[in-house]
């Protein structure tokens, strides 16, 4: 297994993977959030919410690449303050492809919880309500458990994408092997030369199985949260 | 304890504006099916937003439409049992129940989750989701939950509805303990007037999104211009009385103002104060004191009124003691024994017909 | 240390070499970021921290150039490169084609498409573009023309057989054998293709000198002219 | 038209094991909460697939695990009335009416939409949406669906439950057309035995997953030992009865075997077969004929049996011509009036209190 | 505004709404019947089909272009056959920017759907079965309906991938200026080149305008619907 990548192949796979799970991770909180806002609450801008959260989605990813290098690069003005303030620098780090792995699979993620939340019988909310819940618990207790299928599927749909992201991620970290190139730049790279194919193909099987196995437990465990809420 | 709500709520082809007071005990919603009775519970709860008006539980605004106060629903703090079960599908029967026990204030007191299980029958149940219940297990454990959430008011939505007899004759001595014992109040909504009898001690009648009558149970509940609200079948009068004295046949004698009555056997000792539903057609009316019958129950008293109902009968209205009894005979009858105001009767009253749903903790 | 070389993604294959090269001889790391010119030149304005760039035409050198972004004199024209007329399994097999103004590509393609890279931006098109129209035949072809993103996409689409003819790289022919030279392009038909490596001025350092001064050297030059690439000064 | 059901369905904690028939008319399915009631007739609609056993309905077998039948819910054509409503959300009421009327035979005849909105009294909600209706408005759209897809057999889980006593008796003589004039049989889950005795041919008892028992509902009802199952307050015996004449004053009298009986009005014409309920605890037993009393109705019998109930009551059993009267009256007055086997005695009953609920057609 | 842009960029306008309006019509109701199946029926091979649909999310777009060419392509065997049988021809062809967009957006678009379904009671459609309804019937009256929100969501979020949709389309129909070239694939030509950015700048906010359009006027077709739902 080793022989069949070399060293380099097996960091990008790495990196992909970490790269993944933090852009995931970490945004699915605010995925939550965001859709429950969109789904929820009625507050001025939130068409705009949603058309901004929807861009990467509509804009070719070599575009959002180049819009987050001149915010979050070095030279950019949110990059330069949370250097500054945080020490935390995106521009040509693993965590700037997860920030573009995030911003990328974003939409995808809400979309995805939106419309399990909006599926939601509102009236278990107000029964929950009545039993004295607040707000917050009525959500952590019942709208959340309810919608875990949605929320696994928005989760696994988004780090699918993260798994594939290329366009943005490449144009905004660059392709430095071990620090920036994920398994979609060295399929890309591998690509751009001549007798590159083989070792391309190589890598999108890598791609190909992780991303099935990431779906095969997604499913299992969408399954098991929808039939809890079936009963039986 | 008391609620007061004066509240209207206009929607396209219905219109509510009712203003009453629940002044504590078990007050009864009545009214046929699409009066607004949910609707204005759900007020209550802080479900719907009423467009006017003002919602006052003990003296605390939980809504007011001038004063902008719209006191959020957990805040509220009263138990509501929904006419649709409104289970948790993704907890267990035993979370269901437990689920509004942390935020009960500290000092609430309540039956425990054991109590309420043995009660509901559900401590066969408690590890089940809702999903594998059926109807009336359902509404049990909706019952359950809104009990141990220890709130300060009961809003029960029919929750009796689809439940057996033999089950409701299990929990209605319960909500009178809950009435009397607990103090806890309820507000009751009910198509049946024999649970609005044995339950109520106040009820309000809606009629299509309007308070047509309110008042304590007994007045409301005799008033012979309710027969159509009730039915025909549901009238009867509401007699206080006082258990005398419990036999060792099973029976328990109790005085009324107009004389004794036999019933079945009943749990509270002598001295204490109840009511008795007495049902106009179960009242036979004499003109003198019959023997050889083997109905137990013989109350001397004199006709008051005579009122004319829709087909055949008659209800007389007859002063026993200072009570009022309604009996409801045929036109024939009347007649036959020449029935007149003024005239004395005796009114004849099977032990068994007063069933023990009628006859409630005073 | 490590030096950081932002190179054209065509280079990938050469540069893996010249890497292993200058670790093997010096101990010290190359460690190149392939991607196309246009990105990594925008990612260089954005404070990339690349030690040297090899683009593959002088357009985004030069306006790095004029940024001030590039260490003073370092920069030089690294390799040179020809573009080619193939044909694949989609041509007739016997298909012979000299190019010059006469030639008839529109036959030649038999309804079917000429494979470009996009022709007015990435760099292989650009100067094929530009050959064809010094040669007069680009307006006869310009609605057959295919333009792919990149020109191993269009060298795939005649390996593939979906066009019967492209224009690529000399380089990218010759290491496909699904695909044969038909001809290349004058010289004098298009700008010299070269790709210029600069030393970038904030990266400036004596290691990064060394490396630079191994990617020039004689050891980087017999790589780069395996790999199919002329090189300047030659 | 006859349903044969022969299912097994075990579940956890839970093990259905039924067999009965439905002979056609009203077969009632009674029994507690949590007996089976849903269960069974879930099967039947073809919603739940039992483990083993066979399904059939007039000759067409709907399931039979053994040869691997399962006739698809839809080419089922039972129409059936959910104990939770199931109104489409995204239809009208209009549209939740007629969904079912493409797919009705050609042939097959019924009310139509009018006739149905008027009689559910559903006709002012016509263009609303289930969201906007009362609990017991979205039950009667339920049923008013259900009818109008004309189902060779109507399902009903207990249908009235949600709905007050006026609708409720607005609604029963439209089932016994139902069932007498359209021939429509009909498989009604009930809790209440006075729906059961005024509207079923037969009755099917479920306890715990078994039948306990079933039969014509004259000899179920009447069956004394039965008492348990529907509660005390529901015993009473259903007597065959003959309209003979319709009197001037409202009332109708009929004829039973035992004697002639005075009911309200009645709207068949005298000749008709019909069927009375009467309460044991509305049957006052007397040692001689009494006069002076409102009571019109007398009947001459002999003791039977006499039942120890629990607490103070005693179950009479009278022969009254071919029938058995049952009457529920106190052991004290059973001691006084010296009733033993072979006594004859006469049973007093009123007229109103034979309630309309308790006269069912034929 | 016709200075604004010029013909060649309205060309790549007018040709991105043809192709992804092609793209998600078409495809939607095949994307209808998969949801259908994932949610509700079990067969052999179901997760494998489920891994196929969101293979295009996984891969890089490159990857997936190229499987294209080499399937879809006059020479490859469906393409060979299609143009045989059919006379449809994808390769350089707008038709092939369409199938390309459709398969790029496909797994969102699926996913939404199936979201939709999972939350239809089916309880209700057992109701409609009752009432003697054929199973295909019942969805097209109960179960469509209710998960219109859904569909439309669905629909939404592919026609805005299929707007921004640029690996896989190039690679696999190239950029034939009035045939193929969309609007990403004029924005990638105006990236590429120093200079170009004001150019692309202003196809990227055509595109903007496009996407926040369809997605405004997508809200309020979901919201209606679930109002509809909702009752009142
Ligand atoms: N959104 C609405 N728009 C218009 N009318 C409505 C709406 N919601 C409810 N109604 C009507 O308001 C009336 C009162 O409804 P409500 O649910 O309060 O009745 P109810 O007394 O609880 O009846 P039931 O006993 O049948 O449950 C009904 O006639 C109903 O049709
Ligand atoms: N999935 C399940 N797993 C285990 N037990 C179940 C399941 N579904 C139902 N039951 C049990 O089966 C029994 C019968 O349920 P059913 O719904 O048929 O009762 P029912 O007679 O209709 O009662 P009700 O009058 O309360 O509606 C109940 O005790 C219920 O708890
Ligand atoms: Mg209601
Ligand atoms: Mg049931």
């Amino acid at each position: 297994m080793n022989d069949w990548l070399g060293p380099e192949e097996w960091q990008a796979v790495a990196l992909s993977l970490k790269v993944s799970f933090w852009a995931i991770g970490l945004s699915l909180p605010f995925g939550i959030l965001t859709a429950y806002a969109l789904a929820r609450w009625s507050f001025p801008g939130k068409q705009v919410l949603n058309g901004v959260i929807h861009l990467p989605l509509i804009l070719p990813p070599v575009v959002t690449g180049y819009l987050l290098l001149l915010t979050f690069g070095r030279r950019g003005p949110v990059g330069g303050w949370l250097e500054q303030v945080f020490g935390l620098v995106f521009a040509f780090r693993w965590t700037g492809a997860a920030l573009a792995a995030a911003i990328m699979a974003f939409p995808l993620m809400v979309r995805s919880i939106r419309l399990a939340i909006e599926a939601v019988d509102p009236r278990l909310e107000q029964a929950a309500a009545t039993l004295g819940a607040p707000q917050i618990w009525v959500f952590a207790t019942v709208t959340l458990p309810l919608i875990l299928p949605g929320v696994i599927a928005g989760a696994i749909l988004g780090f699918a994408k993260a798994m594939g992201e290329f366009g943005a991620t490449i144009t905004f970290v660059s392709n430095i092997p071990g620090q920036t190139q994920t398994l979609p730049s060295a399929i890309y790279t591998f690509l751009q030369v001549p007798g590159g194919d083989t070792a391309a193909l190589r890598l999108v099987a890598v791609s190909v199985v992780v991303a099935m196995a990431a779906l095969t437990v997604s499913e299992i465990l969408a399954r098991r949260a929808a039939r809890r809420v079936a009963g039986a | 304890m008391s609620l007061e709500v004066d509240i209207t709520r206009p929607l396209a082809g219905f219109d509510l504006r009712v203003a009453f007071e629940a002044p504590g005990g078990v007050t009864a919603l009545f009214g046929r099916s699409g009066a607004g009775k949910t609707t204005v519970i759900n007020a209550i709860a802080g479900l719907e937003r009423p467009a006017t008006g003002r919602i006052t539980l003990s003296g605390q605004t939980l809504f007011d439409a001038q004063a902008r106060v719209n006191l959020p629903v957990h805040r509220r703090r009263l138990g509501y049992v929904f006419q649709d079960g409104r289970l948790f599908p993704h907890l267990s029967v035993r979370q269901n129940l437990t689920y509004g026990q942390r935020f009960a204030p500290r000092g609430a007191t309540g039956p425990g989750l054991d109590e309420v299980a043995d009660l509901l029958g559900l401590a066969p149940l408690l590890d089940r989701r809702p999903g594998a219940l059926s109807g009336g297990e359902k509404q049990r454990v909706a019952f359950g939950r809104a009990l141990l959430a220890r709130p300060r008011m009961l809003l029960m939505d029919e929750p009796l509805a689809a439940l057996d007899a033999a089950l409701k004759e299990e929990i209605l001595p319960y909500l009178e303990r809950l009435r009397d014992q607990i103090g806890l109040p309820i507000l009751y909504v009910s198509h049946s007037v024999a649970e609005v009898a044995r339950l109520a001690t106040s009820v309000v009648v809606l009629d299509a999104g309007r308070v047509v009558r309110a008042g304590p149970a007994e007045q409301v509940l005799s008033d012979p211009t309710m027969v159509r609200q009730f039915g025909l079948r549901e009238a009867g009068a509401v007699l206080p009385a006082q258990i005398t004295r419990h036999h060792g046949d099973g029976l328990t004698e109790l005085a009324v103002s107009g004389g004794r009555l036999f019933l079945p056997e009943m749990d509270q000792p002598a001295g204490t104060h109840t009511r008795v539903r007495i049902l106009a057609h179960d009242v036979i009316v004499a003109d003198h004191a019959p023997l050889g019958l083997s109905a137990l129950n013989l109350l001397p008293g004199t006709v008051v009124t005579l009122r004319d109902g829709q087909g055949p009968g008659v209800i007389v209205q007859i002063q026993c003691g200072s009570d009022l009894l309604l009996a409801r005979i045929t036109r024939r009858s009347a007649e036959a024994l020449r029935l007149a105001p003024g005239r004395p009767v005796h009114a004849v009253i099977k032990t068994v017909s007063i069933a023990r749903t009628d006859v409630g903790a005073g | 240390g490590t030096t950081t070389v932002f190179a054209a993604a065509s280079l990938k294959n050469a540069m893996d070499e010249v890497a292993a090269a200058y670790q093997g001889e010096t101990g010290n790391q190359m460690l190149p970021s392939f991607a196309g010119s246009s990105k990594l030149a925008r990612q260089i304005q954005q404070g990339a921290p690349a030690q040297i760039f090899v683009s593959a035409n002088p357009g985004w050198m030069d306006l790095l150039d004029q940024d001030s972004l590039l260490a003073k004199d370092s920069r030089t024209d690294l390799l040179l490169n020809a573009i080619v007329l193939i044909a694949g399994p989609g041509a007739e097999a016997d298909l012979a084609i000299k190019i010059d103004p006469q030639t008839d590509l529109v036959g030649a393609l038999h309804q079917g498409h000429l494979a470009m890279a996009l022709v007015d931006a990435v760099p292989a098109g650009i100067y094929g573009k530009a050959a064809l129209t010094s040669l007069g035949l680009w307006d006869g072809v310009a609605d057959r023309v295919a333009q792919a993103d990149n020109v191993r996409a269009a060298l795939r689409l005649v390996a593939s057989g979906e066009a019967p003819l492209g224009i690529v790289y000399a380089t990218d022919a010759a290491a496909d054998a699904s695909v044969r030279v038909l001809d290349t392009f004058p010289a004098d038909s298009h700008p010299a293709i070269v790709y210029p490596a600069a030393i970038l001025k904030e990266g400036d350092s004596a290691e990064t000198r060394t490396a630079f001064g191994f990617l020039t050297g004689d050891t980087a030059r017999a790589i780069f002219l395996r790999h199919g690439f002329g090189v300047a000064g030659d």
